[in-house]
């Protein structure tokens, strides 16, 4: 696999040789140490990091279709590490530390750009909240700075601040590092560096079952033959509870519809990206293409047919013109939907699971995209040493019998309001 | 005796949009395998013909019962003799008042199914929606019941939206020139 | 989407609330942690046909139980919750 | 090279000339034209400049699938980026701009990129711009003049001025499109009594009639299409919507329409720009068609090279020549009409077919208009610039190379049906060898294409095709009628030859909008990147504003001959909606603020605005936050309000919080399950403060329950909760327990409640209220009262949350304002005065009690000071969950008071309370309120603390703040800061 630089560029313009492959292409071997179901980014990150920090490369990671086909291709790429409880705020604080280094790691630009996550504040309330919260990132190492209504208008003018305003604004919350990132440049940069560490990415590959012994899973069923493994890892999102049923696992998550959409390409009109959650969702940043991609609620009902409805169009873009009234005459070029695997209290589960040798890694709700590199990381460690590390121990499966729920938003064991 | 003071009172409005005081709005609940019998009991004590199957509504001298739920039905009209106090036995159903917790706007039928499909997913035009159909459906979010009469379509509002729905309905009426009728 | 409310009618699904898998059924108030926590907590969430509760809310605000297919979206057999006004909405 | 107007012809109306300025050049069209047009006429070809490489681009086709003529209209807050030039209706005025090009479009100083081409190979961001240094700060560099460079057009920062509307519509056929075959659908279902909306895009009923110089049904094609559409509008059951676009299909036959009206210049402002038209159509029949594929050889994207169907129609719709001399090039029989008309019309035509022989009428129609044909030829470059002088042809190996000049190039690769609408609904198109072309797949959905849609390609067939469309729909919703059978796809003459590329010189473009080459997906494939999915985000190819529309099936099947497999193996990338780019503020519709959350306005609302009540907006209500007396500040505001209803008394209008009636002979037992204390025993004429529980043991809302009759309860909620606590309380009735014989029933909408809360609070009430005893035996503490005010019945309760001697009174609510004022001339008398919510709840935190920052959903009962609250004699909603062992914790966090150590200190809500060196990490808790206390003469507040009083009663803590760049010391009291015994309450 040749070195990414400019000077390899050069190289191969002046020489015109073909580049190789970014990533191996291999027949299944019949057995490996590790398995990992899933060729997103999640599964993808954690076979890098058990090869690059745990040395454990005799790896594979299952795709049913190509990689980076699910959700890791389907969100609106948005990175940002603003959350308010223990066990949250440190594991995406490390994300955040993680993505500004992740492109030289990967030697594979990813296009991690910090330029600024800003959550509106719309209420006094929405303003004690933000110093809460800003209080909390501050004292985690994640730089945070208030704005009031005037600093606002100065950073992003064309929000709306007419009398006449739907949401008037009272401030923004700024993390100055959050950002985002190109999402397929994740999956590719994980997937050829893994790749070059020894792991075998098998697509067209979907498991089908799981071989078990016992209490313990020895390996899966899969369209491309059997594959026997010491540790078998489940990293499939929206599927979680498919792969889960197929091992017998019940979880506490339910599969909704997330849209999101793209506008027309356009020369740079937004240069942060604008969280709005004071009443239903709203979520806008503008890619290095020129296209306004943009998000809100999930479509309120449990689906897996990644594609959505009207309502729920109508309901983000009459958000997206409230909040920004330019936005009237841009035109939406495309949406499609993601499957938002959500579980009970809205937080992931990294954790072992009833059945020796499976572990989960699951129900990523709206976080999936921002939480790649720190869940492969605490992944990783999970499956090499068999215990969660200190970041991703408050993610256990049982923590919902223990009453130790992590509830970001405060609404319950309701995934759709989370 | 304190005068009622309407939630649309001295707003600016179009001929088409005016606001209806109906005096009297209320609900009698009966229990499911009781429903029945209170329905008959209804319409004889109001005089009414019969009582209204789902999504209708019988009119009658002053007062007209709407069916707004299998176990419910509205009592609507002017003002209640003083001395009739609804009321029903506890073991048939129970009853409350809720004469000012809706408020009528009355659209007139010229426009009433042109202006108000621009915001009910209910098919209002007058084959699908006659004289004496009643609707339950949001409007802008907000759950209202309408009620098609002769002279136009009654929007049935919670008292706090009123002002709201008010304005929606007659600045969309303002602007209706620009389109050919449904 | 569009459901059929049996007493309203067919009607767009934002004038309804979800309600979730109607297959969970709660237990006694007073039963044991395990069924509790099994029934707050653990749910099917099948790729294929769900059997789940929806409010009208925006409409009758009677609840509905219904089939429908969380891929396809197709919907079927709806009728209320409480059987005993089953009935009432004809 | 310049295309110019012919003398005569075309669907114009000569007399009516439109005058519209091009880069600020005044140019003439005529009614008819689109910009597209009437720019050819004028001399226009060279239009805009390429995403990557500011190639110079022309107008490459005459429809929705143009992918170079993308132009900005309009100026100012009104400019639309973006704006296709080819479906754009040229109207009076119209100002267009060419895009993405500086300083002009002839000079433009990005055309130095080309000078960078061999490194701009797809996918070479991927490689390069990570360094120097490891972190993201170089990318942030670089990016900055990568965003400048991308992007098309540039929207305007100012608010949109134009206004939308909606229109919610039914009917039992939707035909999309109004070409032969969408006329005879529409006129046989609404001719079988079906109602049918017949929906077009174009500002033109008629599709590719509007083209056709051969008769239909013995009489011209506009002869026919005059009387089609004649009998269509007097048919009463049809609806026909020009100018409209069908851009999504959803579930169960709804369907989004977008149709742009009609404005003249003087009446911008009244009208609207768009329309959404969200439409439920038990059956949709598809006639929208199908896309001529471009075919891949060297400079295919130069000004000239267009689509050969599409220079037809410039011909004969718009009168408008291309060039004086044309090369069609083809691998099909569809270009022999494209090249007769183009010969009839007086342009020197000549015919490449890549083909060895064609035969069949529509090629001898071509030879009989004088147009030389040459077989077996492919096109390997075109020559020229700005324009095109000339195109190389050879044999398919690349010899015989020979160079015609031309001014003109058209070309037709084969034809896409537009199924885009029936594979939205994700169902998979199926591939056709013999015709080279995606055909739709079988369906349950009620949904048919028709026409070129369903891969029909002849007139006639169109036409038999519809009126099969428009019976079958018929038939399926129940009118007799005779079906006619649906004429298979296809109708040439010859066989299509698929594409052979062996031999192109130069750069050839498979995606002409985002400048993907023949090289890049060569490349792509070879990285691995070849799966059409993969092969699609890695060389942008197909996310440009044509979606993909000419450019996916000639990928995919360079993809299929790469990987050595048939087309239909390789699959296809999903059509997503919208169809065609449709406008946020369409989607929004007007006043949207306004109609996702309406404003809501209390009964004592016009009162309070005139007592100059300084109004803000919670849970969607309008409230009276404080009542300033000149310019007093809140925060003096609240404190002057506090200390005058701690003297005298203050009245507060309370009517948004949510109250619903709880009735019937197990409402009792229903609420002794739905509260954790007790309510059955309750006493009529009782009030009681209760905590409800979610399923998970966790406190979801507080407020008082009134039991105002033996079967009448009142259940009171927070201004938040009030439509959540609704909805509990129906699922429980219906879904858990439907045997219980009770009903809940909003009634926040029926009361206007009034809080009035002071020492001389009975003083106020005893002349106002008749019919109720108010001294204390007879009207004790949380007692309920009924009673009239001014001959209007109301109802009283002895509550009070801010400590001091209080009562609820509710009337109806049309009296509301009368009482609020009947009470506030009382008040007044008194000393006392309005107050808002602001010093409603600094005196409920005076006192102690839970205000909303501590509700969060997170906190149990006990970590609110509420555990003795919960019965022990009956299970409640929550009651087991509650005891799960972290929920049972003592050192969560539970409810305390804060007071400044140092006199003068405050400390601010937000605030992370921890021990003094612990300057990291969550800490021991935080403040959730904070007030300048009149009582106590200091500031106060209440926050959550880990361990609570019982751990920290009287201990010193930190009030950190960073954010503010402030820490102050606290120390942990008791939260009932007055009156803990409660003497006032029972005074």
């Amino acid at each position: 696999m040749t070195n990414y630089s400019a000077f390899e560029l050069l190289r191969h313009a002046v020489s015109g040789r073909p580049w190789s492959r970014a990533w191996r292409n291999p027949e299944p071997k019949s057995q490996y140490d590790v398995v990992i179901v899933g060729g997103g980014g999640h599964g993808l990150a954690t076979a890098y990091y058990l090869a690059k920090e745990f040395g454990i490369r005799n790896v594979a990671v299952l795709e049913k279709s190509h990689i980076g086909s699910g959700n890791a291709g389907r969100n609106t790429t948005i990175i940002l590490a603003n959350y308010l409880l223990a066990g949250s705020t440190e594991f995406y604080g490390h994300s955040q530390k993680l993505w500004d280094t992740l492109s030289s790691e990967l030697n594979f630009n990813v296009m991690f750009s910090p330029r600024g996550q800003i959550l509106l504040l719309n209420s006094s309330e929405d303003v004690d909240g933000a110093v809460r919260r800003s209080n909390i990132m501050l004292r985690h190492g994640i730089e945070a700075r208030l704005l009031d209504r005037a600093a606002m208008q100065k950073l992003v003018p064309h929000l709306d601040y007419r009398p006449t305003a739907r949401f008037p604004i009272w401030g923004g919350l700024l993390q100055p590092s959050g950002g985002t990132a190109r999402h397929d440049a994740v999956v590719w940069g994980y997937a050829r560096a893994a790749s070059q560490l020894g792991v075998d990415i098998i697509q067209n590959c979907e498991v089908t079952g799981f071989l078990r012994d016992g209490g313990r899973i020895t390996g899966v069923e899969t369209t491309r033959g059997r594959v026997l493994s010491k540790k078998t890892a489940m990293a499939v999102a929206g599927h979680t509870s498919q792969l889960g049923e197929m091992a017998g696992l019940r979880l506490p998550i339910e599969s909704h519809l997330l849209q999101a959409f793209v506008s027309e390409p356009l020369k740079p009109l937004l240069d942060h990206v604008i969280d709005f959650v004071s009443h239903g969702q709203f979520y806008i940043s503008q890619s290095d293409k020129g296209g306004m991609v943009f998000g809100g609620d999930l479509d309120m009902y449990n689906s897996y047919a990644q594609r959505g409805n009207l309502p729920a169009v109508r309901d983000v873009a009459s958000l997206a013109v409230s909040l920004m009234p330019c936005l009237g005459r841009v035109r939406l070029v495309r949406h499609w939907g993601g499957i938002n695997d959500m579980t009970m209290d809205g937080s992931p589960i990294i954790s072992k699971t009833p059945l020796e040798g499976l572990y989960l890694s699951g129900g990523w709700g709206y976080s999936g995209f921002k939480a790649t590199p720190a869940s492969g990381w605490c992944f990783s460690h999970l499956i090499a040493r068999g215990e969660n590390d200190r970041l991703s121990a408050p993610f256990s499966l049982d923590r919902f019998a223990r009453g130790a729920t992590i509830d970001e938003a405060g609404t319950g064991p309701i995934p759709r309001l989370h | 005796m304190a005068k009622r003071i309407y939630p649309t009172e001295g707003l600016a409005t179009v001929s088409e949009v005016t606001y209806q005081p109906s005096t009297t709005v209320v609900q009698y609940h009966a229990w499911p395998q009781r429903y029945v019998e209170m329905a008959g009991t209804l319409a004889a004590q109001y005089k009414l013909s019969t009582s209204p199957t789902p999504g209708k509504a019988v009119c009658g001298a002053y007062a007209s019962l709407l069916r707004v739920h299998p176990q419910r039905l509205w009592l609507v009209g002017g003002d209640l003799a003083p001395d009739v106090k609804p009321d029903l036995p506890p073991d048939i159903g129970c009853v409350q008042d809720l004469s000012h917790a809706w408020h009528t706007i009355q659209v007139d039928s010229s426009i009433a199914s042109q202006l108000l499909n621009q915001f009910v997913s209910v098919n209002l035009v007058p084959q699908h929606f006659p004289v004496d159909s009643v609707a339950l459906t949001p409007l802008h979010g907000i759950g209202v019941v309408l009620w098609c009469r002769p002279g136009g379509i009654s929007v049935l509002t919670p008292r706090s939206f009123a002002q709201s729905i008010w304005h929606a309905l007659v600045e969309t009426r303002r602007r209706l020139p620009s389109q050919k009728p449904l | 989407m569009r459901i059929s409310c049996p007493f309203c009618g067919e009607r767009d699904h934002s004038e309804f609330t979800y309600g979730g898998d109607a297959s969970v059924t709660f237990p006694e108030l007073d039963a044991s942690l395990e069924e509790w926590n099994d029934a707050v907590y653990i749910r099917s969430n099948p790729k294929g046909v769900l059997r789940e509760k929806w409010q009208h809310s925006g409409g009758c605000r009677i609840w509905l139980v219904l089939e429908r297919d969380t891929l396809t979206h197709s919907i079927s057999q709806v009728e209320p919750v409480r059987l005993t006004i089953s009935e009432l909405v004809k | 090279m310049t295309a110019f107007r012919f003398e005569v012809g075309g669907a114009l109306d000569r007399d009516r000339p439109v005058e519209f300025s091009f880069n600020g050049r005044r140019l003439q069209g005529y009614t008819g034209d689109t910009l597209a047009s009437a720019l050819l006429a004028n001399g226009e070809c060279l239009v805009g400049r390429s995403f990557k490489y500011h190639r110079p681009r022309g107008i490459m086709s005459a429809g929705l699938e143009e992918t170079s003529a993308l132009l900005t209209v309009g100026r100012g807050a009104s400019a639309t980026p973006n704006t296709l030039a080819t479906t754009e209706e040229l109207c009076q005025g119209l100002e267009a701009y060419s895009q993405h090009c500086w300083p002009s479009l002839r000079f433009d100083i990005g055309v130095l990129n080309q000078l960078f081409t061999p490194f701009l190979g797809a996918g070479f961001y991927y490689k390069t711009f990570m360094g120097p240094g490891k972190t993201s700060r170089s990318w942030m560099f670089y990016e900055r003049f990568i965003r400048r460079a991308a992007g098309l057009g540039r929207a305007s920062r100012e608010p949109d001025p134009d206004r939308y509307e909606n229109v919610e519509g039914f009917c039992d056929l939707l035909v999309v499109g109004a070409g032969p075959a969408g006329l005879e659908a529409a006129r046989v279902a609404s001719g079988a009594g079906l109602n049918v909306i017949l929906v077009e895009r174009d500002f033109q009923l008629g599709g590719n009639l509007l083209q056709e110089t051969v008769p239909i049904e013995d009489v011209t094609a506009s002869a026919w299409l005059a009387s089609r559409e004649r009998d269509l509008r007097a048919s009463p059951n049809i609806r026909i919507l020009t100018r409209t676009t069908a851009f999504g299909i959803y579930d169960h036959g709804v369907v989004g329409l977008v149709e742009r009206l009609q404005r003249s210049p003087g009446e911008l402002d009244n009208t609207a720009r768009e329309r959404l038209w969200t439409i439920r159509a038990k059956r949709v029949v598809v006639a929208a068609g199908a896309i001529e594929r471009p075919l891949i050889f060297g400079n295919n994207d130069r000004p000239g090279v267009m689509l050969a169907s599409s220079m037809r129609s410039y011909a004969n719709r718009w009168a408008v020549a291309a060039g004086k001399s044309a090369v069609i090039v083809t691998n099909n029989d569809s270009a022999y009409i494209a090249a007769r008309d183009l010969a009839k019309a007086g342009i020197f035509t000549i015919l490449v077919d890549a083909r060895e022989k064609a035969s069949g009428s529509m090629v001898d129609a071509a030879l009989a208009a004088d147009v030389e044909v040459r077989f077996g030829r492919v096109p390997l470059r075109a020559k020229g610039r700005n324009g095109v002088t000339g195109l190389q042809i050879g044999d398919p190996n690349g010899g015989h190379a020979e160079i015609i000049r031309c001014d003109a190039i058209g070309m037709s690769g084969g034809w896409s049906p537009t199924q885009h609408l029936l594979s939205q609904r994700g169902v998979r198109p199926v591939w056709s060898d013999e015709l080279a072309a995606f055909l739709p797949g079988e369906t349950r959905e009620p949904i048919r294409c028709v026409g070129a849609a369903s891969g029909v390609w002849g007139n006639d067939e169109c036409r038999d095709s519809g009126r099969a469309g428009g019976a079958e729909a018929a038939i399926a919703l129940g009118k007799t009628i005779v079906k006619p059978g649906f004429p298979p796809a296809g109708g040439w003459d010859n066989p299509i030859r698929q594409h052979v590329l062996n031999s192109i010189k130069g750069k050839a473009f498979v995606d002409v909008q985002n400048d993907v080459t023949l090289g890049d997906i060569i490349l792509s494939t070879s990285e691995g990147y070849d799966a059409p999915e993969l092969l699609k985000r890695y060389t942008t190819l197909g996310m440009g504003t044509d979606q993909g529309r000419t450019s996916a099936v000639n990928a995919l099947a360079l993809i299929a001959k790469m990987r050595g497999r048939q087309i239909s193996e390789v699959g296809t990338t999903t059509f997503r909606p919208p169809f065609a780019p449709v406008s946020i503020g369409v989607l929004a519709g007007s006043d949207p603020g306004q109609r996702l959350y309406p404003t809501r306005r209390s009964p004592v609302h016009n009162a309070s605005i005139s007592q100059g009540a300084n109004m803000i907006e919670s849970g969607f209500w309008l409230r009276s936050q404080y009542f300033p007396q000149g310019a007093e500040s809140l925060e003096a505001g609240y404190q002057r309000e506090m200390r005058m209803v701690r003297r005298s008394v203050g009245i507060c209008d309370v009517s948004s919080f949510g109250k619903i009636s709880v009735q019937g002979p197990d409402a009792g037992e229903f609420l002794n399950r739905v509260y954790v204390n007790a309510f059955k025993s309750l006493p009529v004429g009782k009030a009681r403060y209760g905590v409800m529980l979610r399923d998970d043991g966790l406190a979801m809302d507080d407020g008082t329950c009134w039991r105002v009759g033996e079967f009448d309860y009142l259940v009171t909620t927070t201004t938040a909760c009030a439509g959540k606590v609704l909805s509990w309380l129906e699922e429980l009735l219906e879904t858990r327990w439907p045997d219980l014989r009770a009903s809940a029933t909003s009634v926040t909408e029926q009361w206007a409640a009034i809080s009035i809360a002071g020492p001389r609070s009975r003083e106020l009430l005893e002349p106002i209220i008749t019919g109720m005893k108010l001294d204390n035996d007879a009207f004790p503490f949380m007692g309920v009262r009924e009673g009239k005010i001014d001959g209007v019945d109301c109802r009283v309760a002895r509550i009070s949350f801010s400590g001091e001697l209080g009562y609820e009174v509710y009337v109806p609510a049309d009296f509301g304002e009368n009482t609020w004022n009947l009470l506030l001339t009382g008040v007044k008398g008194l000393g006392g005065g309005p107050y808002g919510t602001e010093t409603l709840d600094a005196l409920a935190i005076e006192k102690g009690h839970i205000v909303g920052g501590e509700l969060d959903g997170r906190s149990t009962l006990d970590d609110l000071g509420l555990g003795r609250m919960a019965s022990g004699k009956k299970p409640f909603v929550g009651s087991v969950m509650r005891r799960r062992p972290e929920l049972c914790n003592d050192n969560r966090a539970q409810l305390v008071g804060l007071v400044p150590v140092t006199d003068g200190e405050t400390f601010e809500v937000g605030s992370i309370l921890c021990q003094q060196q612990d300057l990291s990490g969550h800490g021991l808790g935080w403040v959730t309120s904070a007030i300048e206390s009149p009582s106590l003469g200091h500031w106060i507040g209440i926050g959550m603390l880990n361990g609570g009083l019982s751990k920290w009663e009287g201990r010193t803590l930190l009030a950190d703040n960073p954010i503010r760049g402030v820490r102050y010391l606290v120390k942990v009291v008791s939260p009932h800061f007055i009156d803990p015994e409660g003497k006032r309450l029972h005074g």
